[in-house]
């Protein structure tokens, strides 16, 4: 019995939990509106669903949001990851519209691999106007986020570059397995992060330095070589995630992609459970961050909610969950249980009375 | 022995500038650089008048900036602020619309951004919840009351409102607006209320360490909810200010303006992560932003994008020599 | 005496942290005119006791009377409008705004409703002169080191002038003179009326001045005594709970061993000429395998910055340093942990430990650092080096994943200590490693470092208690007013009043101190 | 004036009748841009630079980022430099009153390009170049009242709206709404805003496809939307074109592509090309002749017949 309400107890204080919680809630209403809501069928040897639709536009998210945890834990943030993922984006439809076979996948790849550079490059100016030079990260990234706009639309003139290529179109809007491709690579590129900070050191060394960057340095880590890292890296996502963007509507639009996904990415990195002060990063709470985001979205639409209060109805769920996910806020409407408590080792007890 | 000085330091000269007050003042030299160049490049841009059009034009981001130098320098970030301008303005302009008295209005419109923001300091601080999110679903609340009054713009033809708007105050042959002084006298103010009252000083003491503020015994929760109070009413009259000078309220007015304000805070010298910082520099950064926009707009060749890469290379230029000077002097 | 009221009862209080009971039932009492010292070993409960006290914490049972008529804070604001001033363990000020400041923010001389800035300044500096601390009230606090840091705390709490004046663990940064002075102060109070509660792990300051003792173990109430009825020894006895023997020969730590052996060799580090302008004027300074080399001076004399140059934690602009007998230039903690040198930094909060790290991860950290991060430690082999350390220390609760911001203060001392020694380092710097330490635990550590050296590791110590700094080391360095004025060889000749007079003079002729 | 004077050459004598004393006898146009966030705006940009530099004027151009607030800076800023014809295109309708005046007061004329303003004073401007989005709305409204009339059952049409607030989304919303209404069996069963972006457009049709089984047409503010909505439709099935009718507004390249290939069923145009009618405008307001209050780009509407033929020569 004891044991039972235990491991509810471990359960509900979860971090995860009310997050998800309110992800359900969502879920159930949107099915409750429209009960095919949560149906999946097989079309054509494909997943097909609003729930697929869901975890399939969340990719991007996902993506940027995971470079943004990294980021974020070690007491910075990115502002310009939209930036990135539109310049990646342009780069790439750029070169893939100037080949004479748009549908070759050498093309493609070069594409890519171009888009990739010019982003980790970017992510280097970040890195070393933060790391280097020590500007403030918000300052710092702002320059890139106005400028990678601006250079976005440098490089398509202005105009949408439209592309015709299969295999660049895959990426956005492709299979493997019945799975939408988005979602594969989502789910390898978190995997990747995740084992290559917890299955390494590295994670441990970041929130190191997000901790208390100056006891980081006197103990020997590089703080400076790892946030420089961590704005490389939060640039390499944003790049898949701009490559994923254009992908899937086969067009760079400077202007458009990614604008203001550096706002959702920092509410799922904090939905998820990190603080923006720096230290702990939880990549699984950041993925059930974008989800729950995205799902918010989605609701929008297949709810129809009146676009003109759809803000109101965002503004709520995003206070619901913040509220419910507050320790602070649910200690005021439970009563107190007593906590499991490991008894100390017995005192002597002797107790010598003094006089005063 | 007794007498050894503990720590002692190195006389100070009277004229040595002490190290905190370095950032600003590389940033306002910085600034007159910039101005200078400008008026070496373009025509007109010696006039006065160009000055005073930078506080006519800037009135609300100042008003407003100054509101979220009280939030940031608790360490705290308040992402309401071009929502509530929005609201504020969408709000007046309805109400007026509607035929309700001027000063009613304006009684109602600059309680709205308070509460809003009193209602957040209060989640923030009773619930613990970071700021950022707490004021991103304030920004989405005020936002959404914009376009659930209407998604078109509402003109105001009030007559208190249009006077208060296209009145000129006269100083020699320039002018300057009612909003401007407002703004003026909005930044004299905080300032004041920043180094010489209590609320103040605790700012400072929580942006330095809530912890510590704490356990001084500082009214810790009161002077958060304080801050974000403030922000709330600076954004209201920035909101207003708004509304006189476009004479309007309009749904989409304001969009991203949260990032302007943050930007020119930060430029001013104030560190994000709090307890240091001045509203002079805040003032700096506002204008430090305008003049950029100003310099380009007296060009008047640049395109659409390399307005933006523009905008960004001045950006970066300028906080590279506001760094490279800091440190010199340090 | 019988007749008198205390001004503060706390009647079984309880607090339970999650699964970590502090306290469990304590009683405190506390008489007006009295200095009362709460004493215990490391995460006895004693800080909780009083942050509990405070409002800091709520409690989970118990009650707490002022003057008759119970309470409740909620706060330390409360606490401090009702009459109890209190100076926290780790100094908690704001290193951000002036020293003038720190200790008027919250009270501030006003005029007009306007903070009188110079009155402000004024009183500061009059309030700190009382306490001979001749500083730059405008400076920003965080500008000034740990020991100043925590001077003003103790004048910021005292000219509060409160009913009940709390200090825990304020002499563990200050050394003699500083302690003195604070002694003089708390006395003063005391003829006054104002009750104080004092907390230490010094004994003899306890002696010096307490008027009674309760004594804290495990988080339970032991005794409340008086002072003068309870022998040191007993005193000891009851804070650890079992009979001593280890503790008494602690003379006997100094290695015996052969000056000229150790001193034979290559010096394993030697500095030539090394300072840093603004910092510590140019010195040089050998340390031998195997030799404990003492850092002896006041506050502010320089000692930290000689550290942090050895470990290249600030860069060196001027000078030379060798490290067995080559010539190395150390520009960051990376280039030094890779010559095999640990430094053990003073200010723990802010310069050792990241708070929200486990015990085990902050212990690892720096062994981790040195692997890279590609490598990480086997989980197995954390495991074993932090649970052998947890027990060696007696780090409590032995809890590896508790965060360690969650630790007593001495039992974060130990975490710090740890990371260091896991990395087997030729040459530790220890920057005030016995700083809030219990005795019991200090005399480990005491022993630790004997033999350390002994093992063959070259120790740089860095201590304000002098006594301590002679116990150890095989040569003492002194430094005066940022520069190294002399090194003494620790031979039976020397002794603490030569030091001082060392310290005094600034020079090592004997008699050359104006009496 | 660091970039005034760009040496060019004369060009002609027609810039020259009516600018002001002085030794420059250019022509000087300040225009304020909303932004660059569509390759609409762009070509439109482009059209008026270009405009510009045939005719010989002198052009200072500014960029507004989206925001009303650069433009009215601009706009002060341009007063200021004295240039001799001001034009821009509003970012919001209301709120120009101040600057007006005060441009009035410096008696430099002004022209507004693409969208109007609500100001109570006409005189503030001198006349208004652009569409009007309204009827653009209610052009594509017609065309499938008359493509439907002959429909019994009900029409299920669904509407990717723009940028909620802006002036285009209401305004084609407001036009279609009005014309549709002449038939009943026309029914808006869901409305959303794609945000005028393809992958807006993409989005929220999948979620329309989904939630509504029978879509008989959709209605997208702009191209960019339909396209995007294009892809959705394919995905889920479907045939654009043919089970879905799809009309669309502003007539790009790309969009007009997609109504050749018959993927699109009709577009209602909206130029960007504003540039030779402005410079014209500029020059006569400048000369102190009389100009129409409102001045009507060249607008037409396709359907996929029309969109082949004219395809080749499509600029933009
Ligand atoms: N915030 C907290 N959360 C969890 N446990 C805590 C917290 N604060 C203190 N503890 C635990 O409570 C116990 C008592 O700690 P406390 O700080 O009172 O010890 P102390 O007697 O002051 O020791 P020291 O002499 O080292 O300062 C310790 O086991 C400590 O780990
Ligand atoms: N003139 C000064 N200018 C700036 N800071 C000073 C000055 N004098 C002292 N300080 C501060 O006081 C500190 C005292 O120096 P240091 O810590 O090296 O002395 P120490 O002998 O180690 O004393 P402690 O026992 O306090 O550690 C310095 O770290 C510095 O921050
Ligand atoms: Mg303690
Ligand atoms: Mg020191």
């Amino acid at each position: 019995m004891s044991t039972v309400r235990a491991r509810v107890a471990g359960v509900t204080s979860h971090r995860l939990f009310w997050p998800l919680v309110v992800l359900v809630l969502l879920l159930v209403a949107n099915a409750v509106y429209r009960p095919s809501f949560l149906s999946i069928e097989l079309k054509n040897g494909h997943l097909y669903g609003s729930l697929v639709d869901i975890v399939r536009l969340s990719a991007p998210l996902i993506l940027v949001a995971l470079g943004m945890s990294l980021v974020i834990a070690t007491g910075g943030i990115d502002l310009s990851v939209g930036a990135v993922a539109a310049v990646a984006g342009a780069v790439a439809c750029l070169y893939i519209s100037e080949q004479p076979d748009q549908n070759s996948l050498g093309v493609v790849l070069t594409a890519v691999a171009l888009g990739f550079g010019v982003a980790l490059v970017l992510g280097a100016w970040n890195g070393i106007l933060v790391a280097g030079i020590g500007i403030q990260p918000i300052i710092a990234t702002l320059i890139l986020m106005v400028a990678g706009r601006g250079l976005a639309q440098l490089i398509a003139e202005g105009q949408i570059i439209t592309i015709n290529s299969g295999p660049y179109k895959v990426i956005g809007v492709g299979h493997l397995l019945t799975l939408p491709f988005a979602i594969v690579i989502a789910l390898a590129v978190t995997v990747l992060v995740a084992v290559l900070t917890r299955r390494t050191a590295l994670g441990m060394i970041i929130e190191s330095v997000g901790g208390n960057a100056e006891a980081s340095r006197l103990a020997g880590i590089r703080s400076r070589r790892i946030t420089f890292l961590v704005y490389v890296v939060s640039a390499a996502c944003a790049a898949i995630a701009g490559f994923m963007m254009t992908a899937n509507v086969s067009s760079a639009d400077g202007n458009a992609v990614g604008l203001w996904v550096e706002l959702d990415a920092i509410l799922a990195v904090v939905i998820g459970g990190t603080a923006l002060a720096g230290g702990r990063f939880y990549l699984g709470g950041t993925v059930v961050g974008a989800l729950l985001i995205q799902t918010l979205t989605t609701s929008v639409y297949a709810m129809n909610i009146d676009p003109q209060t759809s803000l109101l109805f965002k503004a709520v769920v995003v206070i619901v969950v913040c509220l419910i996910q507050a320790p602070a806020f649910r200690a005021r409407f439970r009563r107190r249980r007593s906590a499991p408590v490991t008894p100390l080792e017995p005192v002597g007890t002797e107790k010598e009375q003094v006089p005063a | 022995m007794t007498t050894t000085p503990l720590a002692a330091r190195p006389g100070r000269a009277w004229w040595r500038v002490p190290p905190r007050h370095v950032p600003v003042l590389a940033t306002a030299a910085l600034l007159l650089v910039m101005y200078a160049i400008g008026v070496s490049q373009y025509r007109a841009f010696s006039n006065i008048q160009v000055v005073f059009n930078v506080f006519i034009d800037n009135g609300f981001l100042l008003v407003v900036a100054v509101g979220m130098t009280f939030v940031i320098l608790t360490g705290g970030i308040d992402l309401s602020v071009g929502s509530v301008v929005a609201m504020t303005a969408m709000v007046s302009a309805s109400l007026l619309g509607d035929g309700l008295h001027p000063a009613l209005v304006l009684v109602i419109a600059l309680l709205l951004g308070p509460a809003l923001g009193f209602a957040m300091g209060c989640v923030i601080h009773f619930f613990d919840i970071q700021p950022f999110i707490v004021t991103l679903a304030g920004m989405f609340f005020a936002r959404g009351v914009c376009t659930w009054i209407s998604t078109t713009s509402i003109p105001i033809t009030d007559g208190f409102w249009t006077s208060a708007a296209q009145h000129r105050i006269h100083l020699g042959e320039n002018f300057v607006s009612v909003g401007a002084l407002i703004a003026v006298a909005v930044v004299a103010v905080a300032a004041a209320v920043l180094a010489y009252t209590r609320l103040g000083r605790n700012v400072y003491a929580i942006g330095g360490n809530q912890q510590s503020a704490l356990l001084m015994g500082l009214p810790v929760g009161r002077t958060k909810i304080a801050v974000y109070t403030i922000s709330g009413l600076c954004s209201a009259i920035g909101g207003i200010l708004l509304s006189f000078y476009t004479l309007s309220g309009a749904p989409l007015i304001a969009v991203g303006m949260e990032l302007d304000v943050i930007a020119a805070v930060v430029i001013g010298g104030t560190l994000l992560t709090g307890g240091s910082g001045y509203v002079f520099g805040t003032l700096l950064g506002v204008l430090v932003l305008s003049i950029i926009q100003t310099l380009i707009t007296f060009d008047g060749t640049l395109n659409s994008w390399w307005t933006k890469i523009v905008i960004g290379g001045l950006l970066f230029v300028f906080i590279l020599l506001q760094r490279l000077v800091g440190i010199r002097t340090k | 005496m019988s007749d008198r009221h205390p001004v503060l009862t706390m009647t079984a209080i309880s607090k339970i942290f999650p699964g970590v009971r502090a306290l469990d039932g304590v009683d405190l009492r506390l008489f007006p005119g009295e200095v009362h010292a709460l004493m215990g070993e490391n995460g006895a409960g004693k800080s909780t006791l009083i942050k509990v006290l405070t409002g800091v914490y709520g409690t989970d049972s118990g009650t707490i009377t002022l003057d008759g008529d119970e309470v409740s804070f909620s706060g330390p604001m409360q606490a401090t409008a009702a009459g109890v001033s209190t100076v926290y363990q780790e100094v908690n000020l704001l290193p951000n705004l002036s020293v003038a400041e720190n200790i008027y923010i919250g009270r501030e001389p006003r005029r007009l409703g306007a903070v009188n800035w110079r009155e402000m300044r004024r009183r500061a500096q009059e309030l700190l002169a009382r306490i001979d601390l001749h500083i730059d009230v405008t400076e920003l606090l965080g500008n000034y080191s740990l020991a100043v840091q925590q001077m003003v705390a103790i004048a910021r709490a005292v000219d509060i002038r409160a009913r009940v004046l709390i200090l825990d663990e304020p002499t563990s940064s200050l050394d003699a003179d500083e302690v003195a002075q604070l002694m003089r102060i708390m006395r003063q109070l005391r003829d006054d009326g104002i009750a104080i509660i004092f907390v230490t792990h010094f004994l003899d300051q306890v002696y010096a001045i307490a008027d009674r003792i309760t004594v804290l173990r495990n988080g339970r109430l032991v005794g409340e005594y008086l002072t003068s009825e309870l022998p040191q020894i007993a005193l000891v006895e009851k804070m650890i709970g079992k009979e001593l023997d280890a503790l008494e020969r602690l003379d006997e730590a100094t290695s015996g061993d052969d000056r000229a052996a150790i001193e034979s060799g290559t010096p394993l580090v030697a500095a030539d000429g090394l300072g840093r302008s603004g910092s510590v004027a140019p010195f040089s300074l050998t340390i031998h395998q195997g030799e404990v080399v003492g850092l002896a001076g006041l506050l502010g004399s320089g000692r930290t910055e000689v550290a942090r140059l050895f470990f290249g934690a600030d860069r060196a602009d001027a000078g030379r340093l060798a490290v067995d007998g080559s010539p190395v230039t150390i520009r960051n903690p990376v280039a030094a942990i890779d010559r095999d040198i640990a430094f053990c930094s003073e200010n723990r909060r802010t310069e050792g430990l990241v708070g929200e790290l486990s015990v085990r991860e902050n212990i690892i950290l720096a062994m981790q650092a040195a692997r890279g991060w590609l490598r990480p430690v086997p989980r197995r082999r954390q495991d074993e080096l932090v649970q052998h350390w947890i027990k060696a220390l007696s780090i409590r609760p032995a809890d590896p994943e508790m965060p360690v911001r969650n630790l007593s203060g001495g039992n974060q001392q130990k975490v710090l200590l740890a990371r260091w020694l896991i990395t087997e380092p030729r040459l530790l710097i220890l920057d005030e490693p016995t700083r809030g330490i219990d005795i019991g635990a200090k005399t480990e550590i005491q022993r630790l470092v004997a033999q350390l050296s002994d093992g063959g590791m070259a120790v740089l110590f860095i201590s304000a208690e002098l006594e301590e700094v002679l116990r150890l080391s095989h040569k003492v360095a002194v430094m005066r007013d940022r520069q190294l004025v002399t090194e003494l060889t620790n031979d039976d000749t020397l002794d603490a009043a030569r030091v001082m007079q060392v310290i005094a003079s600034g020079s090592s002729q004997e008699g050359s101190v104006p009496a | 004036g660091g970039l005034a004077g760009c040496g060019n050459s004369d060009t002609g004598g027609d810039g020259d009748s009516g600018s002001s004393g002085g030794g420059n006898s250019k022509l000087v146009i300040g225009f304020s841009q909303v932004g660059a966030e569509s390759g609409w705006r762009t070509a439109n940009t482009n059209s008026i630079k270009e405009s510009a530099a045939e005719a010989g004027y002198e052009l200072k151009f500014d960029d507004a980022q989206g925001k009303q607030e650069n433009q009215i800076k601009a706009i002060r800023n341009f007063i200021q430099q004295k240039v001799d014809v001001i034009a821009f295109s509003p970012v919001v309708e209301s709120g120009w009153d101040t600057v007006l005046k005060e441009a009035k007061d410096a008696k430099i004329p002004v022209i507004l390009t693409d969208r109007a303003v609500d100001s109570a004073d006409k005189s503030l401007y001198k006349t208004f170049i652009g569409s009007d989005f309204v009827k653009e709305g209610k052009l594509a409204g017609e065309w499938l009242v008359k493509e439907k009339s002959a429909a019994t059952g009900p029409v299920n049409i669904v509407e990717l709206q723009g940028t909620t607030g802006s002036a285009p989304a209401n305004d084609r919303k407001k036009g279609f709404a009005e014309a549709i209404a002449a038939n009943p069996n026309l029914k808006v069963v869901a409305s959303q805003s794609g945000d005028f972006t393809r992958a807006g457009g993409k989005q929220v049709m999948e979620q329309f496809l989904k939630a509504n089984p029978k879509i008989d047409v959709l209605f997208a503010h702009n191209d960019d939307m339909g396209l995007g909505a294009l892809e959705a439709i394919t995905a889920a099935g479907k045939t654009p074109g043919k089970d879905i009718t799809i009309i669309t507004i502003d007539a790009v390249k790309d969009g007009m592509q997609a109504l050749a290939d018959g993927k699109f069923n009709f577009i209602a145009e909206c130029s960007p090309l504003l540039g030779p009618q402005l410079m014209d405008l500029a020059k006569k307001v400048k000369a102190g002749e009389e100009v129409p209050a409102r001045v009507e780009t060249e607008e037409t509407t396709f359907t996929q017949e029309q969109a082949k033929t004219a395809l080749p020569n499509r600029k933009y």
